[in-house]
């Protein structure tokens, strides 16, 4: 079984459009969401859920108001500024909260208590294209690194289920915990890079997060016509570090149609320039 | 006296072998001299955070020699190192008795 | 006190940077040095790469205080490790060896509270920078590898300097923390989408988190001409604001892409951005 | 499983572990450390008299990367030479991979503590392993 991460550093540069049409080539694939901040991946699979799961992100503070004595001493210890005193009052300002627990230890009456933030869910479901394991956090909520390791082991044991050959992970933005979640064990990286000042800026930060887990890693220039000058500038940097580049795909509005119309560019238009690349790239990453 | 683990993602010997460390399932322990085993179950498989970290902790408590498992993180492998634990890396799907076999097989 | 606006985008890449910055641009002409922008995502700051001639004033370390804990007063009671919620302290009594993993800690101070032995002090790691351009840009820098998203952004935002009158934030994409953190002092929230379904989607969870916290918001739909107008219902449905429409253009797109954004605004979209400049300073009444 | 990137690979560490040179006072000046991957570029291309290509897919490296380990090896031992200072040899250092080893019969990679004097495969006890280096 081969894990494939599809990854960019910066958002919007085509990656979940094109582990949606890898999805759509591969066969005997295991489909893994794990932007869980901003799953978009579903919009495009439609996928029937088949299973919904529970996540806890960690603790947050209450009071019970009617223990309270008002002291204070929890507003002194807080680091987070997440509680304040209004009209004499204690409040926890839930949003702020890390979920340390100090103050629940610290107070003298015990009138702060924690709860688990359950505001998480992750599904597994049936697609057209195989089986998918997606989630959803609430907004606001942390730990999304987290989340993404239990998305990921669901989607393991499912391929080892169905004997599986490949799981395809459409990674986070990116290279913060979540992003360094989703590299992890995964055996290869495919960067999906978009031909903008930003895009090679994030991707160079990007390649070194990867080269320090040591996975191969791959290429895919999307919307490279707009700009060819600097899509030369990223060709010329990915050569210098010895990543190869498997397709150029040209700026095409046909992208976004079959985004519209819930296809993935394979199913929408089978015969086009950019589905043979994108069949390409999979010959390649599959072996 | 050798006392080795072999993370698992069961709590048999038939169990496949778990690629995670800090997240596996179980842990087998496996003396080598004799060749027994027992499983404990992994309580910080669940953790929020620090997994790894809590894992090599136990393993440098409980005095093990040799941890065989798929991928080490950058902080337990920095703790294990420390503490003279040696770190074995497979990457074949095996389950736990070919694991303690092959070891067993002088 | 000043007026501050964040601009967010759930989805990544909706054009989240190029409002940011030529509304900045913008606003310059009219109220001077008495606007500054912040990028606040630290992950991957890229609004300074529009100010290609920007000098670097100077720049602030943003450190993490992280607990040291002293093995010679060190009784090896374990109480620190339980009170620690994040498992970033190790302590191993056989071997007498106790430790903080820095890249687990949140540096919540419960550890030092936990220690009755006076064991642990704490000391500083960096986590980051602040840079401070000569154009009235700011920006957070987060160290390759470090998870303190957060806390760099918290950080950031006491180093803007009190006495301007507006303050840009431009926002990391997503709904996690770092974007409630951005949002949370905002007086005013942007919100910039694409009318795809995967901007659409996005949209409606940072519309959700908003409403949950509280704030006012308005949003401005990018790339239009492109997917289809479920957006606009979606607004219209939900009483929000559409603040401007910015039609998508391939030369725009280019000069982004090189970079080159400030100098060759389109007409079209220069004008979008003049009107919903007017619009936010009409809302603020400058 | 899929062929992750070959660390830098040394098939022999240097059979020293440093040069000193004579005839001059050498107390005072600092050493210059020379790195097993910067002696095994040294030995392949200018002992072994191999072309960059091949001593680079030796090592599992791309071209650039060796041509610049062989650039950073030659400058060391001309500073060594030129301002008589001693050369000492040392693993690469920034890799947490370092002192792995790999058994060339069932490809377990492992490390070897040092309070193990056996050099063989702790799962299948072959002695025939080989020294992974990054």
């Amino acid at each position: 079984m081969k894990e494939i991460t599809v990854l960019s550093g910066k958002g919007g540069t085509g990656k979940t459009t094109i582990t949606a049409a890898l999805a759509s080539v591969a066969q005997n694939a295991v489909l893994c969401d794990n932007d869980v901040d901003a799953a978009d991946l579903h919009l495009i699979l439609q996928p029937q859920v088949m299973e919904t799961n529970q996540f806890s992100s960690g603790w947050k503070a209450f009071v019970s108001t009617e223990i309270c004595s008002n002291c204070g001493a929890c507003i002194d210890n807080c680091r987070f500024g997440a509680i304040s005193q209004t009209d004499g009052l204690i409040q926890i300002i839930t949003y702020k909260c890390e979920g340390c627990r100090l103050c629940e230890r610290i107070c003298p009456s015990s009138a702060i208590y924690s709860k688990e933030s359950i505001n998480n869910y992750w599904y597994v479901s049936n697609t057209r294209h195989g089986k998918m394991v997606h989630a959803r956090m609430g907004p606001g909520e942390e730990n999304s690194g987290k989340l993404v390791t239990k998305v990921r082991r669901r989607a393991r044991e499912i391929a080892k289920e169905q004997q599986a050959s490949f799981i395809i992970n459409d990674g986070p933005p990116g290279i913060g915990c979540s992003a360094i979640s989703a590299i992890s064990g995964t055996d290869l990286v495919l960067l999906v890079i978009e031909p903008t000042q930003s895009g090679l800026h994030d991707v160079k930060r990007l390649v070194e997060l990867v080269r320090s887990f040591n996975i191969s890693l791959y290429a895919v220039l999307n919307k490279y016509d707009i700009n060819v000058l600097v899509a030369f500038e990223i060709e010329a940097y990915l050569h210098s570090e010895n990543i190869p580049l498997l397709a150029s795909i040209p700026f095409d509005k046909a992208m976004v149609e079959s985004m519209v119309n819930e296809k993935t560019i394979i199913e929408y238009l089978p015969a086009s320039a950019i589905t043979q690349s994108i069949r390409k790239v999979w010959e390649i990453i599959k072996q | 006296m050798s006392k080795t683990v072999i993370t698992s993602s069961g709590n048999t010997l038939t169990s496949k072998f778990d690629k995670r460390f800090g997240r596996a399932e179980f842990f087998c322990l496996l003396d080598e001299a004799t060749g027994q085993t027992s499983f404990i179950a992994n309580e910080f498989k669940d953790a929020n955070h620090g997994a790894g970290t809590k894992a090599a902790e136990f393993m440098v408590e409980q005095q093990v020699n040799k941890i065989i498992s798929g991928d080490f993180g950058p902080k337990a492998k920095e703790l294990l190192e420390k503490f003279d634990v040696q770190m074995v890396i497979l990457q074949e799907e095996l389950t736990i008795q070919a694991i303690v076999d092959r070891i067993s097989k002088k | 006190m000043s007026y501050n606006i964040a601009i967010a985008s759930g989805k990544g890449g909706t054009g989240k940077t190029t409002v940011s910055v030529s509304l900045f641009q913008t606003l310059r002409k009219e109220l001077g040095g008495d606007v500054v922008l912040v990028d606040c995502d630290v992950e991957e700051p890229n609004d300074a790469l529009f100010f290609a001639n920007a000098k670097l004033l100077h720049n602030n370390e943003i450190k993490q205080r992280i607990p040291i804990i002293h093995t010679d007063k060190c009784t090896f009671c374990r109480k620190c490790v339980e009170y620690c919620e994040f498992n970033a302290v190790v302590v191993m009594p056989s071997v007498e060896f106790a430790e903080v993993n820095a890249s687990l800690c949140h540096s919540c101070g419960a550890c030092l509270v936990a220690c009755q032995f006076d064991a642990i002090t704490e000391t500083e790691q960096l986590i980051g920078q602040v840079n401070h351009y000569d154009t009235g840009l700011i920006e957070g820098k987060l160290t390759v590898g470090s998870a303190m998203q957060t806390m760099l952004v918290k950080e950031l935002k006491k180093h803007i300097p009190a006495n301007k009158l507006l303050v840009l934030l431009d926002a990391p994409p997503g709904t996690s923390c770092q974007v409630v953190e951005t949002v949370s002092d905002a007086d005013y929230v942007i919100l910039v989408t694409e009318p795809t379904p995967f901007g659409l989607h996005d949209l409606k969870l940072m519309v959700q988190l908003l409403r949950e916290i509280g704030k006012p918001f308005g949003v401005v739909v990018n790339k239009s001409g492109l997917g289809n107008e479920e957006v606009y219902q979606f607004l219209d449905d939900d009483g929000i604001d559409l603040l401007g429409n910015i039609p998508i253009n391939k030369l725009f797109a280019s000069n982004y892409a090189k970079g080159d954004l400030l100098n060759n605004i389109p007409l079209e979209i220069a004008s979008v951005v003049n009107q919903f400049t007017h619009k936010i300073m009409l809302n603020l009444g400058l | 499983m899929a062929r992750r990137i070959s660390p830098r690979k040394v098939v022999a560490p240097p059979s020293f572990i440093g040069f000193k040179p004579y005839g001059v006072i050498t107390e005072n000046t600092d050493s210059v450390e020379l790195l097993y991957e910067e002696y095994e570029a040294l030995k392949l291309a200018d002992y072994d008299i191999m072309n960059h290509q091949e001593a680079s897919k030796l090592m599992g490296i791309s071209r650039p990367t060796f041509a610049r380990i062989y650039e950073s090896a030659r400058r060391k031992i001309a500073l060594a030479l030129v301002e008589a200072r001693e050369i000492k040899t040392s693993y690469g250092n920034a890799w947490m991979e370092k002192n792995w080893f790999v058994c060339n019969d069932c490809l377990a990679r492992f490390t070897i503590p040092k309070n193990i004097t056996a050099r063989t495969c702790p799962v299948c006890h072959s002695f025939n392993i080989a020294l992974l280096n990054v």
